[in-house]
């Protein structure tokens, strides 16, 4: 069975005659190849991966969302008219206020003044605006004082008003703005996942890269403790965890605890998927190459086989990311996680599960709509990722 | 160009020896056995015999071509050679300036440094380059590896490298992705020769190419081979590009070599029936001969369970009962015509140069 | 495969062992005992317990001892079945977590089943019809069921259903119908309460399934043999029912193992805000209350059932792939 | 006049029941049993009940038989969900808590002239729950076999301990015993007999006087050689549906992992009403189990409880209302006997000892007191039903005094300010306080989840203390941590929800440092409890305190009691012990439109077992 048999029907002064050291015939193929897949000169594979990234319009989309996410977390205090403590107990559970944006025809963004009371029988708040007194929005008003990133003292914010309210989405009971609120509440949500993910991360790349390439025992007690850790539960065993952290702890250290709790779970899948990745490239030639020229094992992972996990890695963590968020306000939710003063979107929801918030006050509902929109828009943009990662699928 | 062909035959020991410090490379009983595991305490109850007792010298300056099907052994003894594998038993001996040195006792420091002397092409040149690095990181990693050069000279010396391959330097930025299958096998030959190694190993280097590219990459190996005088052991299944660059050329059947011969003589007036096999299905030089196809019978054995006797006496059209019991001796035919066939005297086989 | 189940299953004893240990050691991480958390309930109703009476207790559930020991005392009775006492109970542990179990399962279960029916049509039909407007439908309603917390959707369920629908939406059975021997009414009422969390729990896996079934789906319709098939003249139907979605649904069995883990976790939640008998509320319980060995004992068992359920979903892919033989 | 006209419809009926006896048999009893009595399954019901049976007047009318009252719990921790509705005792609290004690199980009762000696006499032919005498040996057995084995027991109740000697009993008959100690037993009557006078264990709480003799005899170890405490204590709980009880209804459906829990009528209840009827009307109670107060509620809120308080959210209250007439039913706002619905203890007994001495100055309580807004907190925590007070007893109480109602109890930064600068707290350049040697001061208030109105209220107090230039923060933990912290005196500031307001002296925990549990000064208080062994000695004003109360433990003269017990409220008011801010808030009461015997307002109190001295044995259905 002579497989792959070629006809090989050149005689030698043929071979002599079509070798040319320049090799035109090469080049000119290759640039073919070039301008029909428009490779540019030096394409790397981030570049290769952007341009696929590109043309996948939601993921596009949600990569815009989580990135405005961002900004939005980072320059929360400024943007949130109001500051975590600031307490309008005359305006408890005002409904999200009604912003018109035209006054006599005029470009003047205002809200109407509200007269507040409580309903005789259901002792429910009750909010009549007044049509006849606008409050005018303002831009860049002087507010509650803050520190911009925790370090600028700054008084300004984006907009707010003179007098009476402005509240986007409404009041809690202590009459605090929900729209400031989810506004700080985001800096932590999405921080504890950024951060849970880089600690599952470097977790589970040095044990998973470290468990692909020298195999063997290293393999086995890796694995064998992926199996483990894989064989709890992750809520129950989160809830063990975290309902084991001393609770006099300040609310940093649980936050940064929980997000460990939470990444000793994560790291697993990670560690797996990058042995995988590695076993495979263990076995590719180029690999094969750099160990024969003589190259250490931690020239090969630190020079090869980690930057060939990059794409892969970075895929990873952007799906990863929507899990983290969603442990973090599931397990506030059932009180174990955050706990007030920290204010998180699973500790603002934990707050709002009661029957009456959704029969009465559903705005208190909308951090939940916020933890939604930014899974939906990591798991857009992760997709997007993991599709474009791979350099060979042009 | 000078060919060693004065080859003494030892029968006891199995071995060929070279004379004079001529000899670069003495391969001796290599034999590498993969144990299969089974079970649940991981028991071995097998092992593929993927190389058996395998011996053959290298002379400076020479190609030695080994040809065979897929499966019958050659990568693996590419791969042991290397020491990318250890081997079962066996040793190879390398000449370092006269003195030969078995590769198999080095620690891992000498053999970083023997590596600088012996390198390897393979076979498909898209997944032994690193697709995330650039042509001047690829041909350069041996050199910073070995700290031969960096930064500007590392530039300049892979600079020549690529004029040497027949690249211009202004690919030394690109990715492997911007290039041909042909441009990058120049890239991966840039890369064997940086280190000025003595001999190449070159694992099927062309026959992931197009066939009009092939002859390109051949005649770019002949050409460095007679300018730097190197060394190759050139494997492929494919027994025209063998013949047109090897000296010598060996055959392999199941991880043995059951010939091996020069080129010229191996081609015209081979000794074993499984060459005369390859060979009959070969169209080379001369297309209008009408030569008959000597089709084999079976399948190849499976290489954890050979055949008693002669491993090819499953398929060979002329075996007779000593094939099925007794192993064939590794003996010299012809100066420096060495096979293993019972009946290498008796027949009289086709081959395909006149 | 019968020794390869043998040796399976006896490979998990060390793994029990090693997570039992672990997890007593979690549960027993937090400050206080069991004590402190009764003395803390009958304080927050309004009573109190003096000082002796809490050393007392300590002593008569051997909360006194060593940990190890604790731990001694709980595994030793593992091979005869006996899984320690739950003190907050009052009864063997095997007693409570048997009268929940049966609920987490079904619930898991039905909630599985309901994955696996919602996406596999719904994968093949976007395999066969990709980029359409299905197609992309299908995949955001998908991503849209992943996103939103199934504890919210409990809750929004829990109230809209009750008040709004007028369906009880809280626990498993009318109260009438608690009590009432099985009958074709209570099993009709049991329907009535079982959907909507198998419907919850289900739609966060349902997303990922699709998305497999289609990858794995699409992958299949363009191997050779389905060309080969199709050019053999088979009925369309015939070639993606019993050539390509049998092949296709491979990927969907291997994960299988991993779905299970996530639908217990679900059903700890989805029954903790529906009130619905499942061994979640229980354990949350036995956590806040320090109640270990019903707490271990729980966390335990679910570990061992995803070790079950892989082993299953690794049988059930060998049988339905014959290249996959296990020795 | 409704109440009079009540009780004269009760006299003709008892008169005429009276001259009926020929007529008619003395006592009815519910349809169901009167079957099992005819075939001669249960003895007739005039065998069943004791010689004079407990009547109890009735809140509205006479009822009628039948029906099952929908409860609902949150599982086993919560045994109050039940216990409370047949809470049933020696002694008993009245429904006015001002009125004397009542007779209950025992008919009458009295002090030998020197108060060392009081004599009980029970009810003749009281039965248990499986039909066998209730007499005096259910009590020794209690007093010999529980109480004072320390392997069920450590340490005998403090009230039954007169200076380190138990009491000692002397059994006359099956139905008179004496109860005899070295001093005048203060306590007895009130703590003893009326709050922890009920059947041995009362869920996790373990108290009692009695217990069945006949049925646990055989599971005590002392005679039962194969018996061990372990297997007593599980033979002895509430759930344990075997054990027989004196109350209403008896636990017949309940076990591990159950979601309900079902309690059936007891044939043999001691109670009748007026009309010879016996008790109770209602066949069963079933509660079901909630994971969930939030569904709990709602399943209050769509008619699916009959009646009960108990862990109703005032803040679901819009959500009743409106949801009442479509499920047919009532909303009732039953005050609450709290002071303030959550109290602020600042700890005087904290190891640190700068804020120690700030702590103990009473200028400074006061103005953290003065500097609460309670309105504000009325309004957004508690609807406005509340009533913004100091923490003091409630008006029901034999100890109110109006005068304290407000003390220190308005909103008065201004005040606050000029007391915090008078001792020595004084504003740095921040803004906010240093203690008097100049360095940070900083408090912590904690506290624990309890719903969110408590924490809403919280937050705004810390707010509150930090505008005054107290830097304040707060932290939340689980109960169990924090009760064991507070406990512990580790905690600076410490909250609580905290009843006891009409008999405060009862369990005085917040009157003055009485026992670890006084977060006021828990070091203190262990001092006292431990009678100087543990803990560490407190200073003179407390000191005046405690004995204060020793005084009240050893008077057995009720109107001496009162004006030892008002003298040392005053203390406690004046002193600002504990800060209050909104007392009096109001349970949400649902009753279904079919429910009877439910008064319009009742004041509800742990102590006073609420809603058990409404006797829940003649609520019924209007059927």
């Amino acid at each position: 069975m002579m497989s792959g048999m070629k006809h090989y029907k050149e005689t030698a002064d043929y071979i002599n005659k079509m070798y040319n050291r320049q090799s035109q015939l090469d080049e000119s193929l290759a640039d073919q190849m070039r301008e029909s897949e428009k490779i540019a000169d030096a394409t790397s594979q981030w570049r290769l991966m952007w341009r696929k990234f590109k043309r996948n319009r939601i993921a596009v989309v949600g990569g815009i969302v989580v990135l405005l996410f961002y900004l939005v977390a980072l320059f929360g205090d400024f943007i949130a008219p109001y500051t975590l403590e600031q307490r309008m107990t005359r305006y408890s559970y005002l409904p999200p206020q009604r912003v018109y944006f035209f006054a006599g025809g005029r470009f003047q963004p205002h809200v109407y003044a509200l007269e507040t009371g409580r309903d005789p029988i259901t002792l429910q708040r009750t909010y009549v605006p007044n049509p006849d007194k606008r409050i005018p929005i303002r831009f860049f008003v002087e507010g509650a004082p803050y520190k911009l990133f925790g370090l600028i003292p700054a008084r300004r914010h984006l907009f707010g008003v003179e007098e009476g309210i402005i509240s986007l989405f409404g009041t809690d009971g202590q009459g605090r703005d929900m729209f400031s609120r989810i506004i700080k509440g985001s800096q932590i949500s999405l921080t504890i996942g950024l951060v849970g993910v880089a600690l599952s991360l470097l977790i589970g790349a040095v044990l998973g890269v470290a468990s692909g390439y020298y195999g063997g025992w290293v393999d086995n007690v890796v694995q064998r403790l992926i199996e483990i850790v894989r064989s709890f539960p992750p809520i129950p065993l989160w809830m063990a965890l975290t309902a084991a952290l001393p609770q006099h702890w300040s609310p940093l250290l649980i936050y940064f605890t929980i997000t460990v709790i939470l990444s000793l779970i994560g790291w697993t899948w990670l560690a797996r998927q990058l042995r995988g990745k590695v076993l495979a490239l263990r076995e590719e030639d180029f690999i094969m190459a750099a160990r024969l020229a003589g190259a250490s094992d931690r020239w090969i992972i630190f020079k090869h086989l980690i930057p060939a996990t990059f794409s892969h890695i970075i895929v990873i963590s952007t799906l990863s990311m929507p899990s983290m968020i969603l442990a973090e306000s599931s397990l506030s939710f059932l009180g174990l996680g955050l706990r007030p003063p920290l204010t998180s979107w699973g500790v603002l929801l934990q707050q709002a599960q009661n029957t009456q918030v959704l029969l009465l006050y559903p705005w208190l509902m909308l951090p939940g709509v916020f933890v939604a929109l930014s899974i939906l828009a990591f798991n857009f943009m992760g997709d997007g990722l993991r599709d474009a990662a791979d350099p060979y699928t042009v | 160009m000078c060919v060693a062909c004065c080859i003494i035959d030892d029968h006891e020991k199995g071995e060929t020896r070279m004379t004079g410090d001529n000899t670069i490379l003495e391969v001796k009983n290599l034999t590498k056995h993969f144990p299969i595991y089974r079970g649940f305490l991981r028991r071995i109850v097998g092992n593929v015999q993927a190389l058996n007792d395998v011996s053959f010298s290298v002379a400076k300056n020479e190609t030695l071509g080994i040809v065979g099907e897929s499966g019958c052994g050659k990568t693996t003894l590419i791969r042991v050679m290397m020491r990318a594998y250890e081997p079962t038993s066996g040793e190879m001996l390398f000449n370092q300036n006269g003195e030969m040195i078995n590769i198999y006792s080095l620690n891992k420091r000498e053999l970083k440094e023997l590596r600088r002397h012996m390198q390897i092409i393979f076979q498909d040149p898209l997944s032994s380059l690193n697709p995330r690095k650039t042509v001047l990181e690829i041909i350069g990693e041996p050199l910073l590896i070995h700290g031969v050069a960096r930064g500007q000279e590392l530039k300049s010396r892979v600079s020549e490298l690529l004029d040497m391959v027949g690249l211009s330097v202004k690919h030394l930025e690109r990715y492997p992705n911007a290039f041909s299958g042909g441009q990058r096998q120049r890239i991966a030959i840039a890369r064997a020769l940086a280190l000025q190694p003595q001999i190449v190993l070159c694992d099927e280097p062309v026959s992931a190419l197009d066939v009009s590219i092939q002859a390109q990459i051949v005649n770019l190996l002949q050409d460095l081979q007679k300018e730097l005088g190197l060394t190759y052991l050139f494997i492929s299944h494919d027994l025209s590009v063998v013949e047109h660059i090897s000296n010598r050329v060996a055959v392999m059947y199941l991880g043995s070599f059951v010939e091996l011969a020069p080129s010229a003589e191996l081609y015209r007036n081979p000794k074993h029936p499984y060459t005369e096999a390859l060979l009959s299905a070969t169209p080379i030089i001369d297309p209008d001969a009408r030569r008959k196809r000597i089709i084999l019978p079976g399948e190849l054995p499976d290489p954890s369970n050979p055949p008693s006797g002669c491993k090819f006496h499953t398929r060979c059209n002329y075996a007779e009962e000593v094939c099925r019991t007794t192993v064939p001796a590794w003996e010299e035919v012809s100066p420096g015509h060495w096979t293993s066939c019972h009946l290498a005297k008796t027949l009289s086989l086709r081959g395909v140069l006149k | 495969m019968l020794s390869y189940i043998v040796k399976r299953v006896l490979g998990m004893i060390p793994a029990i062992l090693i997570i039992s240990f672990i997890t007593f050691v979690v549960i027993q991480l937090p400050p206080g005992d069991f004590v402190t958390s009764v003395q803390a309930q009958v304080a927050a109703s309004g009573g109190g317990m003096d000082a002796a009476t809490v050393e007392a207790l300590r002593a008569r559930y051997g909360l006194d001892q060593p940990m190890i020991v604790q731990y001694w005392r709980w595994i030793r009775g593992f091979p005869k079945g006996d899984f320690g006492f739950s003190l907050e109970w009052n009864a063997p542990v095997w007693d409570v977590i048997a009268e929940r179990m049966g609920w987490t399962l079904l619930l898991s279960g039905l909630a599985l089943v309901f994955m696996w029916v919602v996406s596999i049509p719904i994968g093949i039909y976007s395999a066969r019809n990709q980029y359409s407007l299905g197609d992309n439908l299908f995949s955001f309603l998908g991503f849209l069921g992943l996103s939103i917390p199934d504890f919210m959707l409990a809750l929004i369920w829990l109230v809209f259903g009750t008040l709004v629908l007028g369906i009880p939406a809280y626990g498993l059975f009318s109260p009438e119908m608690v009590d009432a021997p099985w009958s074709m009414a209570k099993f009709l009422d049991l329907l009535k309460h079982l959907w909507a969390p198998v419907v919850i729990m289900g739609v966060i896996g349902t997303a990922e399934l699709i998305r497999i079934m289609r990858g794995s789906m699409l992958e299949v319709l363009n191997q050779q043999y389905i060309t080969t098939a199709r050019a053999k003249g088979l009925p369309e139907r015939t070639v993606i029912n019993k050539y390509a979605v049998r092949m296709a649904i491979n990927p969907l069995i291997s994960v299988l193992g991993m779905q299970v883990p996530k639908m217990i976790s679900s059903s700890i939640i989805v029954g903790l805000v529906l009130s619905i008998p499942t061994i979640g509320p229980v354990f949350l319980r036995s956590l806040i209350s320090q109640d270990m060995y019903l707490a271990g004992s729980i966390l335990l068992f679910t570990s061992v059932l995803l070790l079950i359920s892989n082993l299953l979903a690794d049988l059930a892919l060998a049988w339905v792939d014959p290249r996959i033989r296990y020795e | 006049m409704r109440k009079k006209a009540l009780l004269l419809l009760l006299v003709v009926v008892i008169v005429m029941s009276g001259i009926g006896i020929n007529a008619a048999p003395k006592y009815k009893e519910a349809p169901e049993l009167a079957k099992l009595a005819r075939a001669g399954q249960l003895p007739p019901v005039e065998e069943r009940l004791p010689k004079e049976p407990l009547v109890v007047e009735p809140v509205e009318s006479i009822g009628k038989y039948g029906g099952t009252w929908r409860r609902a719990f949150t599982g086993i921790n919560d045994f109050h969900a039940f216990g409370r509705q047949v809470y049933d005792t020696i002694l008993r609290w009245p429904r006015d808590p001002k009125d004397p004690i009542k007779p209950g199980l025992a008919k009458e009762w009295y002090w030998s002239d020197d108060g060392k000696v009081l004599t009980l006499r029970l009810r003749e032919g009281l039965k248990w729950s499986d039909g066998h005498p209730f007499t005096t040996a259910d009590i020794t057995f209690w007093w010999y076999d529980i109480e004072l084995d320390t392997n069920i027991t450590p340490a005998p109740h403090p009230e039954w301990v007169i200076d380190g000697k138990p009491m000692e009993l002397e059994v006359v008959d099956d139905y008179t015993i004496k109860l005899k100690f070295p001093k005048p037993n203060g306590l007895a009557e009130t703590v003893g007999l009326a709050f922890h006078g009920n059947q041995w264990p009362l869920g996790f709480e373990r108290f009692g006087f009695f217990a069945p003799r006949h049925y646990l005899e055989q599971y005590h170890p002392r005679y039962n050689p194969k018996a061990t405490y372990e297997l007593f204590e599980e033979k002895a709980i509430d759930y344990n549906t075997e054990r027989p009880v004196m109350t209403a209804w008896k636990i017949t459906e309940w076990g591990p992992g159950a979601t309900r829990l079902v309690a059936k009528r007891n044939p043999y209840y001691w109670k009748v009403d007026p009309a010879g009827n016996q008790l109770p009307y209602i066949d069963e109670i079933v509660l079901t189990l909630f994971e969930e107060v939030e569904a709990l509620n709602l399943r209050a809120i769509e008619g699916g409880i009959d009646f009960q308080f108990r862990r109703m959210s005032l803040s679901n209250y819009p959500s009743f209302m409106m949801n009442k007439d479509r499920y047919g039913y009532e909303v009732l706002l039953w005050p609450d006997a709290v002071p303030s619905k959550l109290c602020y203890y600042f700890n005087q007994s904290i190891e640190d000892k700068g804020l120690r001495e700030i702590f103990q100055n009473p200028k400074f309580r006061q103005a953290m007191s003065l500097a609460i807004n309670r309105d504000e907190i009325n309004e957004v925590s508690y609807l406005g039903l509340g009533t913004p007070r100091a923490f003091v007893v409630v008006p029901d109480s034999p100890y109110y005094d109006p005068n304290q109602e407000q003390l220190y109890a308005q909103y008065n930064p201004e005040l606050a300010n000029k007391l915090l600068d008078e001792i020595g707290l004084k504003r740095g350049r921040d803004g906010y306080r240093t203690r008097p040697d100049g360095s940070r001061l900083e408090i912590i208030v904690e506290g624990m989840e309890w719903d969110r109105a408590t924490t809403d209220e919280m937050e705004l107090v810390v707010a509150a203390w930090n505008e005054v230039g107290v830097r304040t923060s707060m932290r939340t933990s689980s109960r169990e941590l924090y009760w064991t912290r507070a406990c512990g005196n580790e905690i600076q500031v410490s909250t609580w929800v905290e009843s006891r307001a009409i008999d405060p002296m009862v369990d005085p925990i917040w009157v003055f440092p009485y026992d670890e549990r006084s977060w006021m000064a828990p070091a203190f208080g262990n001092w006292y409890a431990s009678g100087g062994k543990f803990g560490e000695e407190p200073p003179k004003y407390i000191k005046e305190m405690m004995d204060l109360y020793d005084r009240y433990k050893t008077t057995v003269d009720r109107d001496e009691q009162i004006k030892i017990a008002k003298e040392l409220l005053r203390r406690n008011a004046e002193g600002c012990f504990v800060i209050g801010t909104v007392g009096l808030v109001p349970n949400v009461v649902v009753v279904k439109n079919d429910f009877r015997n439910v008064p319009e307002t009742f004041t509800t109190d742990w102590i006073y077992m609420a809603p058990g001295t409404l006797d829940p044995c003649h609520f019924y259905f209007d059927r």
